[in-house]
């Protein structure tokens, strides 16, 4: 029929009014329905064979139990172990987040690679291992040819005592470099005050769950102190539901309402960097209301009554200076906290039956003041809590074989007696094992950098180092930059040449004594999924690169692998015999047994032991007491020294060179004679007009955000703040009415200025902050890793003036002088 | 050159000037277009709302045009079932309005839905008990409905009357409108009335909840009184509009005024039941919750003067306006009247949308501010440039207003 | 929903839901059908068309 | 305010319906937790939550379990700061979030108590979000899934990730139940074992400041904890029954709660613990 107009019409009408009725409408609707909820662009996660993996999380010295739930090969869920003696179950949010750690592409470097665009911008292209071993070994090589070994420096991340640590400076030692730098953490605090105090750089063993009062000076127990799954189970228990089992009171003594001091039954507040004022404060009430343990002071420790020197004359004694100079009221003067309260701290501890007192700054990843701990030891001697349950246990050192000495070559040999670029050890800095501040600024001081090539192994001093961007600068100087990171940190951009290292859940590390801990346990992780890049654990890099640079530093490196190490170390473990290799939570290892242990190892020999351990992942020996004070302390005396004979030592032999006063000088003691030997507080030489810069910047650290060089997981940007990070700024914390000073209201825009640089930030308007401080946060501010992180907030380490503390030489970050501005 | 498509005996402005005319309307549908492109597209992420402003502007906007375009269902109760001839000179308008604000609802909540095409599942897998299910149910089937309203009047266009079929039909569905308008009457009640209830029922929001009888909390009483008490007011004010562009009468006095002076005595009624309501809800809800009535105004910029301007302003003055035989006789007093009715109606939905979210339940949570985005707006004004477009058209091309002619008699050349 | 879907529950709220909803689109439903069927007979002459006024 | 159980009737009593079986619910020691967030990391990543780069937006990210920071509002040096963490209450009285679903995509199961979520049957109509005071659900604004960048390796099959334009919400570890039953079944039980079923944040928390468990089962440690004179839930007067409890010994916490009139909160400091089944004389230990 012809195609009209009007029957053209009639039949599309008709067509489309007939398919109506057909089931084909109905059918589509329901298809995109369908299609809606299968969008091909929506993950569909692979199913397959479940298990668990146990290891040990290495993400902090704390080295929780974990436990990786794999479906197949993919690693899905970090679970708590309760198998484990740190933690019950539970884990800190960044362990928790430890997955995005590992698959995160764009945070990861994918193998070996070699450094293209310019410093700092991360542009990589790939290479070989061998290729990375031939440039690394030749330069290296080349400088000792050169005979100047001494340029190459290493800094080094991983926690003393560590397998990788001590194979990291034995390498250093084979190639002779003296340059081995360790950023200073809270355990080279303990370490030094140990020394003087115990005479051994003991691990710091606090007995926190047998304690009934826990008195925190500036310890952060919640914001990730120590092991974080230990304090907080113990702070579980601290706080039972049921009021009969509520037996420990926790003091927190910081400036600002951490979640440490809100959290706490009772929070003081004294100025930052006087916490030692305050502990001696409360000695000083102890002593006289009589309230010391006579027994133990008498009869166990040195100096604290009047002592005769050399030339036989009287010199005051602790007892003297502490009732002379810290009175509640003098105190209250240094402090700010008010007398009455010095008074009830020191009846309360005092009448407590298990009463300690814990020193920490923030969370383990930097220093403390060496006087302010040796104070707060001295109350803790004071009371007689040295090596009581519940108190400050003197546990000795893990029974760990060291690794077999060898003999450095000739080169080796002159380069090692070089001295270090760091002046750790040198009078000035007695008692430091190496000092990263100085040594980045002689680089930035000399015109040409004394460092040829630097190595960084699990440090991203770039961001951490509280030096106001020293390092950074000097990052710039140094012609050669190796990172054995297996992140893109910030270091790592800076680098020339990229090993990297296995993610802690793909490598075999061991963890040693995580920090405040009061029983040994060697912590042992394992890999539990096949590394996913080209990478290699930096301890077998270590030694294949000794063996790359020549048969004399090989020889320094008789192992197969880093397995062969460990083991050569873990056999220490064995002989020492008495160590347990597995854990039944109904069976505390901090519970003393009659003062000993019941438990018998369940191995025969050292392969079963090693086994068990790789399955297990510890070695551990339940709490235990040394009988009696006798022969606990290594000290000249042989007690505990409230007055520090080896400082007295140190003193007088640089006093022998100059004056006693230029040795104190050099030292950066602010006072004389015996004060400067025992634990006291000096106000700090800030050298900056206060009338310029009136206020003080304090950083302080979250336990839900990374400050080190471990990246923070993705996820834990959820649990971060409306009042801490919106968009990519950062807020700094300040009291309202230090704000109001300025006009500034909650969510304004302000600049922070010290006098080595400033940051924009906003304010977060916080009753819980010291009026005059500035509070900002540690861990944003990164410049590197990927669109989760970069950019996001400030770094306030970027304009922290640090001063050296005294003695030690470790940076005093708590205290910048800053000035705000409104913007 | 559309003049063969212009009703009998009407003067009409020239193509040119029309097209002109439309323009900012298509103008503003291009801006709805492109936004909805990018909400359906890239997702709702186009919009300011949040996890805290869930329903936002479209919401407020479906709910006021919703109540607006009550007028449509009241009018045809009234001419279909309760028979007042007069109104037959305006139900036309009153469809076609109903039309235009109901299709437009729809269109948003389309949008509005994170997956528009799972859609039918409110029907599918219906859950009986939200009201909001009631709600789609009786608009969607109400929206058929006028439409079937609105067939006649189209098959009433001068060329397509000509058709033998189509006019038949337009006559055919004329006579038995009184089905349709009493379907639709009872379909509007409930849906008008649920659109309330949705908000009374979330008991967990004490801003919102209400007491109520049976399943019903007031605010589904009160959500249809307010509507059939703006919705004509709402038909004046668009004739009042067309009669202002056209420069004509348009629709008799009659009319209007039965219109006004319902809508006054509605509005009456329903701002005295209003009063009970807020009464009943300061001195029951609210304390039971914890709450004082002043807690819900703490912070933020939304205060006791939106609930003052809502009732006095909004409720209380335009009632006396239009019950005032020489207030609503008044061509300015009636239009201020019905502007403050339309407004007062639009205020109430705002608070019951916005309000009720932006005040934090939790003691510890915080106050939230919204501001829309363009895409939102795009789409909200969009429904107006296409109100106007669908207007103008059928007041140009169809013969939406019976006794035009017979107000303005053409000159005989 | 209909009666066959597996969500339906018999009671008594389901049958005054549905009922009244299928109700409406019953008379929808008819209404239109009526008006249509009328139409067809009136064109096609069967029905005298009653002429339209009002 | 409206009463009515889940069925949309008006309901008689005040009290919670009646269930057949199991009733799960939470019990979060607020003295105990520390704030860390841990919960809430371990409930993104058991749960396939997905991660944007600006998690800022706090009105726009997923947190199932969200951690809400309050103080005391007192002056320096007596400020103190707690946390409330804020799961789903998985109300047992008619959940405000349940009668308003549309496409009945959200239900409560009265053999666990547990109030679910279907994603695929989710219209997104977000009727639920306004409805729910405690601001427990969340939807999906973005359809962004950290695939691009291999972050897609870490999902787990037990849960099904979401497409952009519905709502998710926290659902007990749902999945969590179904694998300690199907374990339960392979070991021929039909009772699960206190603590072989709990959620994720639960096994978490490093201070143990959560327990799970079933408060129909009066052996369960939760159907015991919820008698402590400490023991108190979030807007408990709206009468949504949450099955989360929380204890607090800090008044000014408890007060935060809910909302009161001037005069109408007690603090529990007034009743003396002899009144009380519970007492802190030594040895009357009940856990």
């Amino acid at each position: 029929m012809k195609i009209t107009r009007r029957n053209f019409i009639a039949s599309v009408v008709g067509g489309v009014a007939g398919i109506q009725v057909t089931p084909l409408p109905w059918k589509l609707t329901d298809d995109v329905a369908i299609w809606t909820q299968n969008w091909p662009w929506v993950p569909v996660p692979s199913t397959g064979a479940v298990t668990e993996e146990n290891t040990v999380c290495n993400l902090c010295p704390g080295g929780c139990g974990i436990s990786v739930r794999k479906i197949d090969e993919r690693a899905v869920k970090i679970e708590g172990r309760t198998d484990y003696p740190i933690n019950p179950g539970g884990i800190c949010p960044v362990g928790m987040g430890g997955l995005q750690l590992l698959y995160d592409d764009d945070m990861r470097f994918p193998g070996p690679m070699k450094r293209v665009g310019a410093r700092g911008e991360g542009e990589f292209v790939n290479i070989t291992w061998g290729e990375a071993y031939d440039i690394l070994a030749g330069r290296i090589t080349t400088l000792r040819k050169a005979g100047k070994p001494e340029a190459i420096a290493a800094v080094d991340g991983n926690v003393a005592g560590t397998t990788t640590s001590l194979l990291i400076e034995r390498f250093m030692q084979a190639v002779g470099s003296p340059n081995y730098i360790k950023p200073a953490s809270i355990i080279d605090t303990y370490e030094t005050g140990n020394l003087l105090m115990l005479g051994k750089s003991n691990p710091m063993a606090y007995d926190l769950e047998n304690a009934d009062y826990v008195l925190s000076f500036g310890a952060g127990l919640l914001e990730g102190w120590g092991a974080p799954g230990r304090v907080m189970n113990a702070w579980g228990m601290w706080h039972d539901a049921n009021p009969a089992k509520r037996k420990t009171k926790v003091v927190q003594i910081e400036s600002r309402a951490s979640n440490t001091a809100s959290k706490a039954d009772f929070w003081v507040a004294p100025r930052p960097g006087t916490d030692g004022a305050l502990a001696l404060g409360i000695v000083h009430v102890l002593i006289k209301k009589g309230r010391i343990d006579g027994r133990f002071v008498n009869g166990f420790t040195y100096g604290f009554n009047d002592l005769t020197s050399t030339e036989g004359q009287n010199q005051p004694g602790f007892k003297t200076i502490v009732l002379k100079k810290y009175s509640p009221a003098q105190v209250e003067r240094i402090t700010g906290v008010d007398a009455k309260t010095i008074i009830a701290l020191a009846d309360a501890f005092s009448k407590a039956k298990a009463p300690v007192a814990i020193y920490g700054k923030g969370k383990n990843n930097l220093n403390g003041s060496l006087y302010e701990f040796m104070a707060v030891q001295s109350l803790n001697a004071v009371a007689g809590r040295i090596n009581r349950p519940g108190g400050v246990l003197l546990p000795s050192s893990l029974p760990l074989s060291p690794l077999p000495d060898f003999e450095p070559d000739e080169v080796a040999a002159n380069g090692l007696k070089k001295p270090r670029i760091d002046g750790a050890g040198t009078p000035a800095y007695p008692f430091a094992q190496s000092l990263i501040n100085h040594f980045a600024d002689a680089i930035n001081k000399s015109a040409k950098s004394p460092v040829d090539t630097l190595l960084v192994f699990s440090a991203n001093p770039f961001f951490t180092v509280p030096d106001g961007g020293g390092f950074k600068n000097a990052l710039e100087k140094i012609p050669f930059i190796v990172s054995f990171s297996p992140y893109r940190d910030e270091t790592a951009n800076m680098a020339d040449l990229i090993l990297p290292d296995h993610n802690y859940l793909e490598k075999m590390e061991d963890n040693v004594w995580p920090v405040g801990l009061q029983y040994p346990l060697y912590g042992l992780s394992r890999p539990v999924v096949e590394p996913i890049n080209n990478t290699q654990n930096v301890g077998d890099v270590v030694i294949s690169l000794s063996k790359a640079v020549g048969d004399e530093t090989g020889s320094a490196f008789p192992w197969e692998n880093f397995e062969e190490a460990l083991q050569v170390r873990a056999k220490g473990l064995f002989d020492a015999g008495g160590g347990l290799v597995r854990y039944d939570s109904s069976n505390p290892a901090w519970k003393f047994k009659a003062f000993g242990n019941g438990q018998k190892p369940s191995y025969s020999s050292f392969d079963e032991m090693w086994e068990a351990m790789k399955s297990g992942g510890m070695w551990y020996r339940p709490v235990k007491l040394a009988t009696s004070w006798q022969g606990l302390f290594e000290t000249p005396s042989g007690k505990f020294e409230f007055v520090s004979q080896k400082l007295q030592q140190v003193i007088s032999e640089n006093s022998r060179q100059t004056s006693e006063k230029a040795a104190l000088d050099q030292m950066g003691i602010r006072v004389a004679g015996v004060e400067a030997l025992m634990g006291h507080y000096e106000a700090p030489k800030l050298g900056v007009d206060r009338s310029k810069y009136p206020l003080f910047m304090v950083p302080y650290e979250m336990i839900n955000l990374s400050g080190g060089w471990i990246p923070t997981p993705p996820f834990l940007y959820k649990t971060i703040f409306a009042g801490q990070l919106l968009k990519n700024e950062s807020f700094a914390a300040m009291n309202p009415a230090t704000a109001a000073k300025y006009k500034l209201h909650q969510g304004d825009r302000a600049v922070v200025k010290s006098p080595l640089g400033q940051l924009q930030v906003r304010v977060d308007l916080f009753e819980g902050a010291m009026p005059g401080r500035v509070y900002m946060p540690l861990g944003f501010g990164h410049t590197a890793y990927d669109e989760y992180q970069k950019g996001k907030g400030v770094n306030p380490n970027n304009i922290v003036k640090a001063l050296n503390d005294p003695v030690s030489g470790y940076p005093l970050w708590w205290n910048t002088p800053v000035k705000l501005i409104k913007v | 050159m559309d003049s063969p498509l212009l009703p009998h005996g009407v003067k009409r402005c020239t193509p040119g000037v029309f097209f002109l005319w439309t323009l900012p309307w298509l103008a503003l549908l291009a801006w709805g277009g492109l936004s909805a492109v990018l909400c359906l597209w890239k997702g709702l992420n186009q919009t300011n709302m949040s996890n805290v402003f869930a329903f936002a502007l479209w919401i407020v906007f479906d709910l006021a045009v919703i109540g607006l375009g009550a007028g449509a269902f009241f009018t045809g109760f009234l001419t279909y079932i309760v028979g007042r001839k007069e109104l037959k000179s305006i139900i036309n308008t009153a469809v076609v309005i109903g039309f235009i604000c109901y299709s437009g609802a729809m269109a948003m909540l389309g949008i509005d839905i994170g997956q528009p095409v799972r859609g039918w599942f409110i029907f599918w897998h219906a859950n009986i008990h939200s009201m909001l299910v009631e709600v789609s149910f009786c608009i969607t089937c109400y929206l058929i409905v006028l439409a079937i309203e609105f067939i006649p009047l189209i098959l009433g266009n001068r060329q397509i009357s000509k058709v033998k079929e189509l006019r038949l039909l337009g006559h055919n569905l004329h006579e038995i409108m009184a089905v349709f308008a009493a379907t639709g009457t009872f379909l509007s009640f409930f849906h008008q009335g649920s659109l309330g209830g949705m908000f009374g029922v979330m008991y967990a929001r004490p801003f919102a909840a209400r007491e109520g009888f049976y399943i019903w909390p007031w605010t589904f009483f009160l959500f249809v009184l307010s509507a059939i008490a703006c919705g004509p007011c709402f038909t004046i004010l668009c004739t009042k509009l067309a009669e202002f562009l056209g420069r004509k009468k348009l629709v008799p006095d009659d009319a209007i005024q039965f219109l006004a002076k319902m809508s006054g005595w509605l509005l009456a009624l329903y701002m005295v039941l209003k009063t009970f309501d807020y009464l009943g809800w300061i001195y029951g809800v609210v304390p039971r919750a914890g709450l004082t009535f002043m807690d819900f105004f703490n912070e933020g910029p939304y205060g006791v003067w939106l609930i003052v301007a809502e009732m006095i302003f909004c409720g209380f003055l335009p009632a006396i306006i239009l019950l005032t035989p020489a207030g609503r006789k008044s061509q300015g007093w009636l239009i201020l009247a019905s502007l403050l009715n339309c407004t007062g109606i639009v205020l109430n939905r705002f608070l019951f949308i916005i309000v009720t979210l932006a005040v934090p339940v939790m003691p510890f949570d915080r106050f939230w501010g919204y501001l829309p985005t363009w895409q939102e707006w795009g789409i909200g004004l969009a429904v107006i440039g296409y109100g106007f477009l669908v207007f103008s058209l059928a007041y140009r091309y169809l013969p939406m207003f019976p006794k035009e002619t017979e107000l303005n008699p053409l000159p005989v050349e | 929903m209909t009666p066959i879907s597996f969500e339906w529950q018999w009671n008594i709220e389901y049958a005054v839901f549905f009922g009244l909803l299928y109700v409406a689109l019953g008379l929808i439903g008819g209404g239109i059908t009526f008006v249509a069927i009328r139409t067809a007979l009136q064109v096609f002459g069967f029905m005298r068309e009653r002429d339209f006024h009002d | 305010m409206k009463k009515a159980n889940d069925h949309g009737k008006p309901d008689a009593g005040h009290g919670t319906v009646q269930h057949s079986g199991q009733k799960y619910g939470m019990v979060i020691d607020l003295d105990k937790c520390t704030g860390c967030g841990t919960c809430m990391v371990a409930c993104a990543a058991e749960n396939n939550v997905a991660v944007r780069a600006d998690q800022t937006d706090k009105e726009r990210t997923i947190t199932w379990m969200n951690l809400y920071k309050i103080t005391n509002g007192k002056k320096f040096p007596h400020t103190e700061v707690s946390y409330f963490p804020r799961p789903c209450m998985h109300c047992d009285h008619h959940p405000p979030c349940v009668s308003v679903c549309v496409a009945t995509a959200t239900k409560l199961d009265f053999n666990t108590g547990i109030v679910s979520q279907i994603y695929t049957r989710c219209i997104g109509c977000r009727y639920c979000q306004a409805a729910c005071p405690y601001g427990a659900r969340y939807f999906n604004w973005w359809d962004v899934f950290p695939q691009d960048k291999g972050m897609d390796r870490y999902l787990t099959p037990e849960v099904s990730p979401r497409m952009r334009g519905v709502v998710e919400k926290c659902t007990f570890c749902h999945h969590r139940l179904m694998r300690a039953k199907r374990q339960a079944y392979a070991e021929d039980r039909r009772e699960l074992e206190e603590g072989e079923y709990i959620t994720a944040c639960t096994e978490a928390c490093p201070a143990e400041a959560i327990t799970f468990g079933d408060l129909n089962n009066s052996k369960h440690k939760v159907s015991q904890l919820i008698k402590h004179p400490y023991a108190f839930r979030l807007l408990e007067r709206l009468g949504t029954e949450p099955k989360v409890y929380y204890l607090s010994s800090r008044d000014w916490v408890r007060r935060l709660a809910d909302n009161f009139l001037p005069g109408e909160y007690e603090p529990v400091v007034n009743r003396t613990w002899a009144e009380d089944e519970w007492s802190t004389k030594p040895g009357r230990d009940r856990f």
